[in-house]
């Protein structure tokens, strides 16, 4: 367990096509060059999964690798809309896109029954909105001591959780820190993981608000630097707003979009 | 409209904070008239206090200067969840009579919508558990819609008593903030009512640009300009964007 | 909110007689002085919560604070019973103790449900023990999406939440690190709070590991140098092991016990 | 005693220690053969590798030395409840013919106990959840009961196919060491068996020390005499106690 692998190691022994695949990443510590890797090895028919799919599941999206998304927020955070992901609901291109769709308290307690070993989780959410009437994943659930009604979402346990993170000592141990989002939560409710970190290192000293998740509960690591653009790693790298505010213009076109695709992403071998 | 929103926050208030506007007006306030506002964002920074405005909620700097920096699931589950929070910032695609929010799709269809928006993150949870919201939202007939396509998030449902019989636990709308002035709730009927204009606005401009016959307050007041405080702050602040 | 007062304030205001009371601390920073401050109060008929009931929750049974203990494990850990809960439990001295019983899971959970505004929690624990039984607040729930039976328990709202930590700032914020077991729970899910600490600084410094209890959500703040004594608080002070160990044989006998308690705890006056 | 229970630990193993003498018995097992066996507490403390013996589960070196601390509901809800633990170490005030522990009152009544024990602590979940279980109980009449006063934790109910019904995920208790010996459960009828004594120790001692007619393996082994290393680092584990 937490075996130290490359990239496209990694990738194609974990994700297959069909399989529920959540990528996460709170705005920080997203593992884009993960996901560029599943669209360079043309993964089909994915569940991906996450809170807040931003620019790289819209690529993934673009580029054809999914067949259903499981989230709560998809935009482009500061910017505005996902183009390719707007593409694909409203018009189904490249291919028509199911939806299951969750407020960020849903899906946060989603991971936490997942990473719990529990079926289900309680919130108080959603009581009043139209969501229920159209995501089969949320229920009424009674209180057995007070009788009050609250609600019920099941459980998420991906097939594969991969994340972004700092460091990971040679032993596979993985450091984050900053905003860690729900990146324990993931990695422990999936039944395999990877995590994509900035380096390895002979030791990982303490730090203030730092996250482990002990090699023993880790898959595989990858050392991927900078496997976080435009996405940053606090203490390695800035998030490049730069970036999110181009891609607006890039993804609004299909070609423009698969242009970039093929330049950017599928042309280019990542480092071994 | 981003210096009404300012004002309306009060000194010392827990504040949960979207990005955009929410975001521009409660670090507006911050640097005016409540400087011990504690700022709240969805990615889990309790008390940030960021020199520059983030473009995204999870912007290194809100990290960087936070109390505390806790995971996500945490909260939404310890601290906004229990009603800790006294105010929740939310912007809206259309909003209505009942000040209702729809952030995940126009159109008839859900299935088949004509535009999908980016759906609704924290705000459905904002909108139920903060003890009041504000809602900020530019003054259209799109925007103001006499019923949401969608209800992302509950304001006061289909009018007077809705909250309270579905549980919810915070006050729910109590501000909505545009382009053009302020509306409240109607105390008895719940329904959203032009209480102020901003300066030089006629009020039958915002009737007009409201999807549904708008109430006018009797007592129509108009807010204060901006001071030349609050407009330097925040041209400071707009400039680090 | 976070108020910095003297400890007989802070429990005189909080602290009432027939109060619902959670002193927590799983070995760590166990809040000691505070538990003293309340028997020199002469508070009554308190409800008394706690994990892990040890030295300071046998001296208040002996001391006649108390009405019922909710626990999940009493004892003086590595050196055996406590003598004062079991005479009180056996033999009803100084008065009767009723008892509610859980597991360490199913405490810690209450505390989760009752710091997250829920009115219970749920999870796999208690199936064919003889808990459920004698126990009122474990009850089966089903799962709405896979007819799974698991266990709920009430949340724990505590009239007053009293821990130790380390440090607060002037403005109230309090940091704690090492163990921090339920500190965080137990001060959210209470309707007020006492956090005692090691001293009241400037400036909270960054640390690895540390909790941060913001000052708005902790009623009061009181200075107490070595207020979780016999237990420690991490980087202050290290656990008085012989203490512990030495507790044995003056709890066995109700008259050495009452003679301890005159001496060490009723005539101590505090600090102010 | 400690050494049987030290040699049981494989290396790499995650083990959840009870503190006292699974305590010992795991720093043991890290010291001699299983250099890698991850130590975790119910305080939290995960890896943890104190130099010296903890008199609790929440000494500070436990901390200091730990891989990572995490809050105590974590540890249940993230680590233990999935079935992460490969073996869970328990101790016992009595323990019946079928690996049920009783570490919560002796006596017929639950409200009038003749001894009030101190209650469950984590063990319910250990023994629910652990991929395996470990007891270290000494041997005699008092401790080894045809049946316990109180089911505090369950081994195999009141027969083979109990845990199965019960929906407990983990195999249960698979060895118990004693002092005089180790009962393991019959594959068969679930009930402990005597299928090794330690050296120098008549299986008629461990029948005489046990409350219910303890069966004995047919091929009965003796447990292989501490080595030197092993004895020398027991001995270095106490003296810093």
């Amino acid at each position: 367990m937490g075996v130290i692998a490359s990239l496209p190691e990694a990738v194609t022994e974990l994700v297959r096509d069909g399989a529920t695949v959540a990528l996460e990443g709170f705005t920080h510590l997203i593992p884009v060059a993960a996901g560029h890797e599943i669209i360079r090895q043309g993964r089909r028919d994915l569940t991906l999964v996450r809170m807040t799919p931003d620019i790289v599941y819209d690529q993934m999206i673009g580029a054809g690798c999914a067949r259903k998304l499981v989230f709560s927020w998809a935009g482009n955070p500061g910017v505005g809309s996902l183009h390719r992901f707007r593409d694909a609901v409203q018009r189904g291109w490249p291919a028509p896109l199911e939806i299951e769709e969750h407020s960020h308290a849903g899906m946060a307690n989603r991971y936490v029954a997942g990473a719990s070993g529990l079926p289900f989780a309680v919130l108080r959410g959603y009581v009043g909105t139209d969501l229920p009437a159209h995501t089969a994943t949320i229920k009424p659930i009674t209180c057995p001591f007070t009788g009050e009604v609250l609600t019920a979402v099941p459980a998420l346990n991906p097939d594969v959780g991969i994340v972004h993170a700092q460091r990971a000592d040679r032993a596979g141990n993985v450091q984050l820190w900053g905003i860690t989002g729900v990146h324990k939560e993931v990695v422990l409710a999936s039944h395999r993981s990877l995590v994509t970190v900035e380096e390895v290192v002979d030791e990982l000293d303490p730090r203030p608000g730092a996250v482990i998740l002990p090699s023993w509960a880790v898959t595989y690591v990858a050392e991927v630097p900078g496997g976080a653009h435009p996405s940053y790693a606090m203490g390695y790298s800035e998030r490049d707003n730069d970036y999110y505010q181009a891609w607006d213009a890039i993804s609004r076109d299909r070609e423009a979009f698969t242009a970039w695709l093929e330049e950017h992403v599928r042309s280019r071998v990542p480092a071994p | 409209m981003t210096v009404a929103a300012a004002r309306a926050l009060r000194d010392g208030a827990r504040c949960f904070v979207g990005i955009g506007r929410p975001s521009t007006a409660a670090n507006l306030a911050r640097r005016t008239h409540a400087p011990n506002l504690v700022l709240i964002y969805e990615s889990g920074t309790i008390g940030a206090k960021p020199a520059t405005l983030p473009l995204s909620i999870g912007d290194g700097v809100l990290a960087d200067t936070a109390d505390a920096v806790v995971p996500v699931p945490e909260i939404f589950n310890y601290w906004l969840q229990p009603g800790r929070i006294d105010v929740g910032f939310l912007g809206a695609a259309q909003i209505d009579r009942y000040g209702n929010i729809n952030t995940t799709v126009i159109g008839d269809h859900y299935g088949d919508p004509t535009v999908r928006l980016p759906g609704a993150g924290g705000a459905p949870e904002i909108a139920a558990s903060c003890r009041e919201v504000i809602v900020i939202v530019k003054h259209s007939p799109r925007a103001f819609v006499e019923r949401v396509d969608f209800v992302t998030s509950v304001g006061y449902g289909s009018g007077p008593g809705d909250r309270a019989r579905l549980g919810l636990t915070g006050r729910g709308p109590v501000l909505v903030i545009t382009d053009l002035g302020v509306l409240e709730p109607d105390p008895r009927t719940a329904e959203l009512t032009l209480t102020h204009v901003h300066p030089g606005v006629d009020p039958a401009r915002a009737v007009g640009a409201t999807g549904w016959p708008l109430a006018v307050a009797p007592s129509l007041g108009v807010t204060p300009e901006p001071g030349p405080a609050e407009l330097a702050a925040l041209r400071l602040l707009e400039r680090q964007d």
